[in-house]
């Protein structure tokens, strides 16, 4: 079952594709800068980078509104930056100081309650909590999106979210980045059948689209979004991706052949890389590029100096927030 | 006991009448869980409230616990205050994920930015249904830092923590005693206002229900009803037993055992959870940790094997006044 | 998807008629017997009686070889007799007699490993333990079944183990005895798409059976328990059937009206019913009929009467068998 | 410490060479869980096995922890003996029910006649994940009646339990902390013999690792090897502290819990699990029952918050050797 835009009359929106391409160039840049945190000692924990994967939340930030809700994984990055998530504020707490979560809740649990975003690090835990969204935002128009990995979508608590939505009609879109792998375990060793189609027991339409490509993926996005929107329900939407990280940051990553980190990895497949020679083709201007690739990195910068001058958390408040 | 003619509601009804009272007061209540909405719930906790306020604030949901579980967890981050129910305490396992590392945690994870203001109500002990729809695993919960642990000995604090539950900002997982909801609200040994006009009753702080020179008895839920006529049972042969409604696990009202407890010759503790790893031996602990060597001599009475089918063998491990009577006798050293 | 009996070139049984209307009976009769002991007292508990889903137990008696692995669920008892598992032992158990748990166990607590039969309360538990049971049996061309009601398939345990037993081909039947309800809530009210499509996502095959009729019920299974025992994986089969009594015994059951109960539990659907008329459309003599009833009255008499001659459990063994 | 020049394999060596020879010998027994087939698992504790005894026998699972977790029930019942790893403790909650009220639960309910023969092996602990991935929760399965609870706190107990855990008929939740995995087998600091050589180490007795006339610290799993430091630490302040390593908390060695207390004039009871209602509880109130006023001053120290990401707050929740023996001091009364 997948979505048929002619019949359901919707107009997919065309990115622009210099824009598109400075939100992915920042979002590499962030995510890198994210990276070398991890290098110099500035976060000690666990590390998940989205680099890669940044078609996908380009995509994203253009079909959310505001008012959406969004509740992502233990790779939440660049989903909470295409929601509009103050990147400083965020920065700060993967950094490991007074940020969006006062230190205490760092990568995997960011929280932006004035964009409704929120993430988990317990793989397929955040689905039910985005139906919990949906529930509240029907009848608004607004959409909760439930983002999973293609591991995630094993788990029961995701499986039931399939049926629940459907079952209430709930305002929904599950976003799922299959990026082929959960850990070391394939895609194909963990998941039966085909991941779109997972909704299909349920009744909820699937598609699947090239996760490297921006456009693809809001093609494929915004009549799931428009569905939600307009009250007709849930539904699948699955980006196929690479991650170009190991799992986390200091995973060996043996289990991938070189060949098949090559054959996505190269320029031909990189979606920075393939947005930045989309452009070319389409005779931009190199100016322009080279001017979104320094604004880009301008602005990482700037964010990561600002998030450097938040001060650390403050140890007398530890043991706060528990309750209240 | 009341000496009204009119019949008085059972537990259940006392539930359903408070969160209905609520519901009214308050548009951002929701309900919802396994047969809570057009049967009005297996205990009937939650009847009428469909009819009252149709399936849009009262929903019957599959039975998918994490699913709507979650769904509760959200939606209260979204603004509204659901009130969730999971059917028996005992299936806690299927959605103890939602419980331990969601709603427990993302009150402290986002720095304090986010509450989760939801009750979890869960029907728990043993009516006899064996060992896996008898537990009350008050503990379980207990242990895991950010949640608010109520669970109410008499009609009364049904409705009285319930409303306090309401108005918390945190998530609160209110334990209702199976025989609490089945019983009639004049049914608890002692004498108590008319349940339907309880004010809300302040978390963290015990009360003493009975006064005894010779040991005191620390309880929580049904069990402080069992103890109390445990009690009155050891009056007729001269003990003198205190009785303790600890009301809340989460917060526990530290300073108030320990003020009891340097009065009390003996204490026991009575659980109907399991013994080990659990409330009893934190209360002793607690007690143990501020008094030392001043502490009285502590004993506790709880489940320690799964509750077995048969009901004489379910009598040998579930507390009972006769059991809780015999155990105040062991602990005096004259059992 | 379904499974395809000319594709698969498997030959279903003919059931006995008048064999299968004997085992029929002796079911009804059993479960009448535990409602009654419900009444006297012998039983203080929780109890859930099989009584309108015989057909589906007959058809598995039929189905089931003696190396077969059966986890069942709440309701439990017709499939334990359908195993083969000792009715007086379980009878016993039921009446909280030093029975085949000693007492302990229960009605949904039955455990007969000499049949790898157990059962569990906790609605879709049992289904990643009959996975279990499949893992360990497979390649000997025995099966393992998951019963699972309509309520339990919108159970995280049940779909995970949909996938699981797909990605590892298990010979595994998911046996799904459709009555409408999950104690008050209608199957439309819980379960989004259809149930026998349920594994259609995760590439398992599904049918869909009368299971008022034991011939079809059998129908459904044998190319599914084929399937199974020919390595070639799992299935799922949903056999629509009706309770006749409350989810527990003490049930008040407002939640059917009248007249659904009576479309249902009428002589023209009652299983027993049912299969009664098919003897005297068949022309089988009175005469032999009426043995076979007399026949399941006696048989369950006696097992009654040998429930009831074994002693209560043990109070000194009451705090034993927790570890060893 | 070790003075071969070999180098000391990791904790996480010794537990996959333990299995390597277990399932050598016993061909019942099967591993299975997320990522330990062909990565070996995350922390390296199965490596070698899958390319050893390959796909029938070492199994890498999807994402599902219910229906694996279910599965290594239903193979255990139906005679093979399964290892099953949750990668992490934190994500009990996904699969508890599996837990709590089948494989805790299965030779109760039948009286005996089934047994469920698996070990159930996670990582617990923190090394700096935050609330999630932090946890130690050995107290969430000491709760329930019906599981076993091994606790290692050395590299050689990692094999001497793992070994016990691997004969044993019931189910063994096997606790393996994230340091012990990540250290190297010379890396506790006392004594002891190659680790693997170890033989089975019985369960339910605890160890004495070091004698202290002025405190007994009492703590499981990596705690211990804190403890011990911290003993050195207060040593250096002329405090004699002794160290106990509990082993198993599941069957708890309380009749030695007793025999040490008597003779220590003070105990500290150190845990990375959460204080409330858990491990720290059931220790000072088992002693305080069997000792009641004879019994010692009694302290705990243990976790009381959500784990923070922040480092230097980590550093404030999660005990250390520093923090141990402020406790220590504390409870001394010299702090
Ligand atoms: C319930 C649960 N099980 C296991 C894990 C450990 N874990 C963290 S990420 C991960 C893989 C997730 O794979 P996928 O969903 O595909 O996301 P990806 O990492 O590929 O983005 C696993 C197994 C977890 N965090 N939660
Ligand atoms: C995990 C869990 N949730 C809820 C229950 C309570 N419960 C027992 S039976 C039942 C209904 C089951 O419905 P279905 O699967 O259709 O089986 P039926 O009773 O109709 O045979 C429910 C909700 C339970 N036992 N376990
Ligand atoms: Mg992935
Ligand atoms: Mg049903």
């Amino acid at each position: 079952m997948t979505f048929d835009c002619t019949v359901r009359s919707c107009t997919v929106s065309s990115l622009n594709p210099l824009r598109t391409y400075q939100t992915m160039v920042t979002m590499r840049i962030y995510e890198e800068a994210v990276g070398a945190a991890v290098e110099t000692g500035e976060v000690h924990g666990e590390m998940h980078l989205g680099i890669g994967q940044e078609a996908v939340a380009a995509a994203l930030a253009a079909a959310l509104r505001p008012e959406d809700a969004i509740v992502s994984t233990h790779r939440p990055h660049l989903h909470a930056l295409a929601h509009g998530v103050d990147p400083v504020a965020m920065l700060a707490e993967l950094l490991e100081r007074d940020g969006l979560s006062r230190g205490k809740g760092g990568h995997m649990h960011l929280f932006a309650p004035e964009r409704n975003f929120m993430c988990t690090g317990i793989v397929g835990a955040g689905a039910p909590i985005a139906a919990g969204y949906a529930l509240a935002l029907r009848g608004t128009g607004a959409v909760a999106v439930a983002v999973a990995g293609d591991g995630a979508m094993n788990q029961g608590a995701v499986l039931e979210t399939l049926n629940l939505a459907a079952l209430w009609n709930l305002p929904m879109v599950f976003l799922v980045e299959d990026n082929g792998y959960g850990i070391s375990v394939r895609r194909e060793d963990a998941s039966a059948g085909v991941l779109a189609e997972r909704g299909g027991s349920f009744g909820i339409p699937g598609a699947t689209c090239d996760g490297t490509d921006p456009q693809a993926v809001l093609d494929a996005l915004e009549p799931a979004f428009a569905r939600a929107r307009g009250g007709e329900g849930p539904a699948v939407v699955v980006a196929e991706v690479y991650r170009f990280r190991g799992h986390y940051e200091g995973d060996a990553d043996q289990y991938r052949s070189p060949e098949e980190k090559a054959s996505w990895m190269g320029e031909d497949r990189d979606p920075v890389h393939r947005q930045r020679a989309l452009l070319v083709a389409q005779g931009t201007d190199a100016s322009d590029i080279e001017a979104a690739e320094t604004a880009a990195a301008a602005t990482v910068g700037g964010w990561l100096a600002a998030a450097r001058a938040l001060p650390m958390p403050d140890p007398a408040r530890v043991r706060e927030d528990v309750i209240a | 006991m009341s000496t009204s003619t009119k019949v008085a509601p059972f537990g259940s009804q006392i539930v359903a009448e408070t969160l209905l009272e609520a519901m009214t007061e308050d548009e951002r209540i929701i309900v919802l869980g396994e047969d809570v909405a057009r049967l009005g719930g297996v205990f009937g906790a939650t009847r009428k409230l469909h009819a009252q306020f149709g399936s849009e604030r009262v929903l019957d949901t599959p039975i998918s616990e994490t699913a709507f579980i979650g769904a509760a967890i959200g939606a209260a981050q979204a603004g509204l205050r659901p009130v969730v129910e999971l059917m028996f305490v005992d299936f806690l396992g299927v959605c103890f994920d939602q419980i331990v590392n969601q709603m427990a945690k993302h009150r402290y994870m986002s720095g304090g930015r986010v509450t989760v203001p939801l009750v979890l109500r869960t029907a728990v002990g043993c009516i006899g249904a064996a060992a896996q729809h008898s537990q009350v695993l008050s503990a379980s919960f207990a242990h895991i830092p950010g949640l608010k642990v109520a669970f109410p000995a008499s009609p009364g604090d049904l409705r009285g923590l319930l409303l306090t539950a309401l108005a918390d900002p945190d998530p609160v997982v209110f334990l209702e005693h199976k025989w609490l909801l089945k019983t009639r609200a004049d049914s608890q040994p002692w004498h108590e206002d008319e349940p339907l006009a309880v004010e809300p009753v302040e978390f963290g702080r015990l009360r003493r229900l009975r006064d005894g020179g010779d040991i005191t008895i620390v309880a929580a839920g049904y069990m402080v009803q069992l103890a109390y006529l445990a009690a009155q049972e050891l009056a007729g042969e001269g003990i003198e037993a205190g009785v303790i409604d600890l009301r809340t696990l989460v917060p526990l009202d530290r300073e108030g055992l320990v003020h009891e407890a340097a009065s009390a010759p003996t204490l026991l503790v009575v659980d109907d959870d399991y013994a080990d790893y659990g409330m009893s031996g934190e209360i002793i602990a607690s007690i143990a940790e501020a008094l030392g060597p001043e502490a009285p001599r502590m004993r506790r009475h709880a489940v320690d094997v799964p509750i077995p089918a048969n009901k004489a063998l379910e009598e040998l491990v579930v507390p009972s006044p006769t059991s809780i009577a015999e155990a105040a006798r062991a602990a005096l050293g004259c059992g």
